[in-house]
């Protein structure tokens, strides 16, 4: 009987593994959809393109090597050792001797970390949206999901060499979002801004998404799919503890995000004189970035105040961005980037076992590396087959040129600009 | 016969209908336009970024009619078209040589 | 050992309750998205601006004052006790202690509750679109979610008076749907109904919704998330009665439901000669409301006829309601409000602990109660601020007056209605 | 305490059930919004109406008679025993008493079986979009799901005949996507194209759908209600055998969609020349299909190659449908048919136990038999009421001629074709 | 020259194009507009309340010609472009005092 | 007085409306058209399947102008508009006959 007792434990924690992979999965579609309602009509078709693809092969590259990349059985601490594919699963006797030890199936394990790449390299793909060749993207996604985040992301939860020096992030403000954040800023300066973007005496132009109700939906869905992502990252629920903490990640999250869109919409206000709704938006995304390395010791009401300060940020890294002349259509870098640095930090307010000198190691590797690492596979990509369509498909839109058609045929007017 | 072409502000449009109708049109046809003009645009920011909106939605009507009635069918728009308001529009007349009805193939006043 | 399958018995029920909180939490896509596509297109930004920022206020209110208010450790039945933010979590000893009375995480509790109030608040923002202020409607948004919600609810589910008189309303037809519907309507009587939307002559004219995929997407979230509703109402999945009572609501849900949708569009054909989708999607809602207030005790077939009555009732009431001039662009006070009436008089068709007075004496109270709370409200905001936008922002839009920006810039053709 | 142990294992498997049966319910919106975006925006409302109908009308038929039928008391194996109405559920003597038989909540099945019928039956509605009459269609749905459906899904999953030959159908490539296939040839065999989809000469003509950010997000949520679809299949998740097979369900059912959608849009780029988005879309459900039959046997990296053989399948079924003027707005006999009957075949690549024989019986009774029973409703509703639309509704759009209503009253423009 | 503006049924479109083709026409420019005339629309019922769709979709041809080939080409126009139903539409003729082609410069017959 | 009306690509508006204003022009009306002519369409595959996007977008000005303006405006347009590509549109030029202001009722160049 105390066998099925330690059955029924781990069904519960694969079970809840998989409830939140499913949830991070879906997280595919809010990218996707903000990232459609946030550029012009003429580039929609191409970046939803952009986007199931990318999932797609995340999901593919990540079983082939990522994977065992990120979890491999050897490795020095910052090379992980090389294999492919997945190994079988844990059978009853493993699971009956190991004590607890192993208390979940290393398949659903594979499921829940799998979304968490495509996550992240979902958001390089709304920063480089409406001028990047959709080849070159997709064959960056290879690099990106097979090699550069399994790589990284060993170093801190394959027990490499920043999960040594105390580094320590959740579910990965820092692994994941920072460092999708730069891989894409490492994209947008190779790319360029968009055409029109930037005027020549230093005016800043805007230029509307075209479609704000499904931006609000994807920033729903990514809500939604963050309980998943960081209640997830608990890794079990099966004991008190557990579930207390899973609850404590969940109404941390929440307030969070609450936090960060009500701060980025009343700034939006104080300082743009409008409410601007995609503020907002990017203020609850600011939000659950920000809890996502430490949800789970910040009492609710710091938790909201952490998400209040992401939602400050991102409004102010926006404009800020914009001077700089770093273009990025969905705020993807200041939402990912800026604000996962703060979430990392945030970490030392709640957290006694984080340090500063940890907390930054980790920020300097993953920023390095992962810089550097993409700039390379950009480069070679745009030397190879270049980056950026040319100015004609930009002017007329990357639908056509890219993919032979429009996300709205019927009623997409001509567009003067 | 004459080619009545007038901007008028949109919202303005089911008060301009009716009184054609009164003034005796059985015709029109409507486009949705955009127009510059002595009433400016506005700017707004988009995640603190300025953009104008100078471009302002008019419609444009478009109706034929018999050189008689040009003036009290003008007459008709202008009353009801003037909000007062700059930016009310114009009134535009052309000249026509011919109109066909193409049901019935009927030339001119009778196409009308 | 025993305390080790208690421990499995908490974590399973706290694990169902954030499940279903997931659920609720998505509701509230739900509402932007039924509300967004049934607003002209002029107005949709400001309603999604609404609909995000009123679930974050809904959040931060609640945990700060709204939770404590509603189940409040002293009170005297009609006023609860006053206190602020949440407590600790219940302790390994404490469960193991309890015998069973304590069953799941106190943090879950809070994420399920927190996401029904969201849903209260969620109902009064679509009755009062297309012409009231952004601000007006978020300072009473942070009344309704911190007080005026909290305080009824306490009457029923804190242990209150209502409570005492045997109002029996499982998941909420009258606590929470109802509750909404009533600071909606007070809400819309001091509003006024939209500029055109009543002719001279005692004309009613239809202004068409925007965008209909949009609000069928919404239904279908709301189809969705109710489960979660009324199936985490259930508090508790752990044992064999539990489960099978969770899976009964889940189906009377899903049944009553479909039964709405059913009656909706086939009367929506008879009376008015085609299929309007609009009712459909109303009746399906209504449905929804009809068996929140007993979805345990119907049999599956009562539980569809239950709903079929809710999407009669739909159907005569957003009619009805326009004779009354009281407009109402996407039926809240219908769907919610005359059928949340009609879903607590159903109770007594199947649980024979409900009385009729008992019923009667909680609508009476909530109505009561939560109509004059808004109207004071309402009007002292109106005082204050004002609660109209003025004809000429209402003509052209509350999108560029509120939020400086349009829902689809690109395709927007100039209406001239 | 043993007894406890019982208890909670069946509350984990009834649990896990509904959570499976929520996420099929979704995909319900996930045919919707899929459909509705690949059809032309006049037909937008017709369509939509449909889907929310027919998932209401699945509800209600099967809850009258087709989850009886399907899983009869009595029945010779073709033809089921005939009875009305849900039963009781179980009593915790009998799961107590029957050693681990019953182990999850009567209504939790009928909840997630119910989903099913509503799926097979999503499937006409894309199909024969465009061009049939509402109301015939849901008189065809009410006879499907009633009896069309259950009666040939009795035979496998009921215990009838098929199970007696072998035939291996994990979740229902054949039994719920086939079928669903087979009665929308029948249906689109009876009605013909849509006008201006043939030319005179023999050209194809496309006929762009009117949202594809839609279509997109529709393919999102088929993915992700598919984890429920595939992964409730598994029946049970309490031990860890059972876990471990759901979590790889999970697994394989991602990948296989991954391999799909990949393989469909570069095959569709090699052969067309530009990255046909709704060809990744229609791979991605097809590697599902693919799939659905053997979720569980295959390696993770057979599981994304039968996907990709899906995707590649699905490819050249549209062109070759088109080719012999099969009129398929969304692909869904291709999706769904084709692919399906691949599903069923590649169960004999990893399970040992499927017989080519088996396999081939299955897919020879449920296409004859649901082609015949469905050729003969479809032709009776035919012959009754008509099925086609008139010349001139079909040419202004069916919205207003079934619904009254435009889906975009404000900004479609009038098309010339 | 003369500038043919013709309003036509919007599914008459491509038939009217064959035709001008045919005619020997190079270039047209289109519009959407919404017509009233003798063809009415129709009410319906949105959530119980009535609306009148009563602008009907119609396409608005424009189409500069030479003087010689007004009458081959309007004549090619009333034959692709007639139902036979109401609402077929009108031809307009006005006269065209001047052309030019922006490309080259090239002025009048030459720019057609 | 004038009318000129010209067809030109979507991109070049900016450049032909600071050309306008340079040159002196106070008001004017756009509408979205498509055009076909000697710049031809492409053909694109919609799921295998072919379909022509012949009628590409264009943008419609309108121009009232006085009579002595005329040239010094459609040089303007000539200049602004120009990319060299085939496809660059036209601009036509009508005589009106009248001009409104609805606003104040003021007539003909006293209105532009
Ligand atoms: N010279 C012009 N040619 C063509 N259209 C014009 C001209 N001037 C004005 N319009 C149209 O008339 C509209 C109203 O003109 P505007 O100057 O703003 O106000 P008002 O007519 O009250 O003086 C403009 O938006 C434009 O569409
Ligand atoms: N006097 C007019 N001026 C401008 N357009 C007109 C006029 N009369 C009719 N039209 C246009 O022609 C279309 C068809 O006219 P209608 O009277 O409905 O039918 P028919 O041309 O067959 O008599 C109208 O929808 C409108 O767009
Ligand atoms: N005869 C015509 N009548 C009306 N519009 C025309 C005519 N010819 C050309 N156009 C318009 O001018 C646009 C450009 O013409 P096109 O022949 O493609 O190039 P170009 O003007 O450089 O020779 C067309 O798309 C169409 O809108």
């Amino acid at each position: 009987m105390e066998a099925t007792l330690i059955e029924v434990q781990y069904a519960l924690d694969t079970f809840y593994f998989l409830m939140c992979a499913v949830l991070v999965m879906w997280m595919a579609a809010g990218f996707t959809m903000l990232e459609s309602g946030l550029v012009r009509s003429r580039n929609t078709v191409e970046i939803l393109t952009k986007n199931v693809a990318l999932y797609a092969i995340a999901c593919l590259m990540y079983m082939i090597v990522g994977y065992n990349l990120m979890y491999p059985d050897s490795g020095n601490g910052f090379i992980p050792g090389l294999s492919f594919f997945l190994g079988g699963d844990n059978t009853l006797d493993e699971v009956l001797a190991s004590a607890g030890e192993i208390y979940y199936s290393n398949l659903a394990d594979f499921m829940f970390q799998v979304v968490f790449v495509a996550t992240a390299m979902s958001i390089v793909s709304g920063a480089v949206a409406e001028r990047m060749k959709l080849w070159a993207f997709l064959v960056f996604a290879v690099f990106m999901t097979g090699l550069i985040y399994p790589i990284q992301g060993y170093w801190s939860w394959g027990e490499g060499f920043l999960d040594g020096l105390g580094y320590s992030d959740y579910a990965g403000s820092g692994i994941v979002h920072m460092a999708g954040a730069t891989a894409a800023l490492a994209g947008v300066l190779l790319l360029g801004p968009r055409k029109g973007k930037y005027g020549p005496n230093g005016q800043i132009n805007a230029i509307p998404g075209s479609n704000l109700p499904l931006a609000t939906l994807g920033m729903f869905i990514l809500w939604m799919g963050w309980f998943g992502f960081n209640g997830g990252s608990e890794l079990m629920v099966s004991n008190v503890e557990s579930a207390n903490n899973v609850a404590k990640v969940f109404v941390n999250t929440n307030l969070s995000a609450a936090g960060g869109l009500v701060t980025a919409l009343i700034l939006a206000r104080l300082v743009f004189g409008k409410a601007d709704l995609t503020m907002a938006l990017n203020g609850a995304l600011a939000g659950l970035v920000a809890i996502t390395a430490e949800p789970l010791t910040p009492a609710p009401l710091l938790a909201a105040v952490i998400g209040g300060v992401g939602g400050a940020i991102v409004v102010f890294s926006i404009v800020g961005l914009d001077r700089l002349k770093i273009d990025d259509p969905v705020g993807a870098i200041s939402v990912h980037g800026v604000v996962g640095i703060w979430g990392v930090l945030a970490v030392l307010l709640s957290n006694d076992e984080a340090t500063l000198l940890g907390q930054l190691a980790g920020l300097a590797a993953i920023f390095a590396f992962v810089f550097v690492a993409s700039l390379i596979v950009w480069a070679v990509i745009k030397a190879a087959m270049g980056i950026r369509v040319d100015e004609e498909d930009e002017f007329s839109g990357l639908d056509m040129a890219e993919c032979g058609m429009e996300a709205y045929p019927e009623f997409v007017s001509t567009r003067a600009d | 016969m004459k080619l009545i072409t007038a901007i008028i502000k949109p919202f303005k449009l089911d008060e301009v209908r009716s009184a054609l109708e009164q003034a005796g049109v059985q015709g029109l046809t409507i486009t949705e336009v955009k127009g510059y003009g002595r009433q400016k645009g506005h700017t707004e920011l988009y995640r603190g970024a300025e953009y104008k909106i100078d471009a302002l939605p008019k419609v444009r009507l478009e109706v034929a009619v018999k050189d008689e009635e040009l003036e009290s069918i003008t007459d008709a728009i202008l009353a009801s078209a003037r909000s007062g308001k700059v930016g009310d529009g114009k009134i535009f007349v052309t000249s026509l040589e011919q109109v066909i009805r193409i049901r019935t193939g009927e030339v001119d006043e009778a196409a009308l």
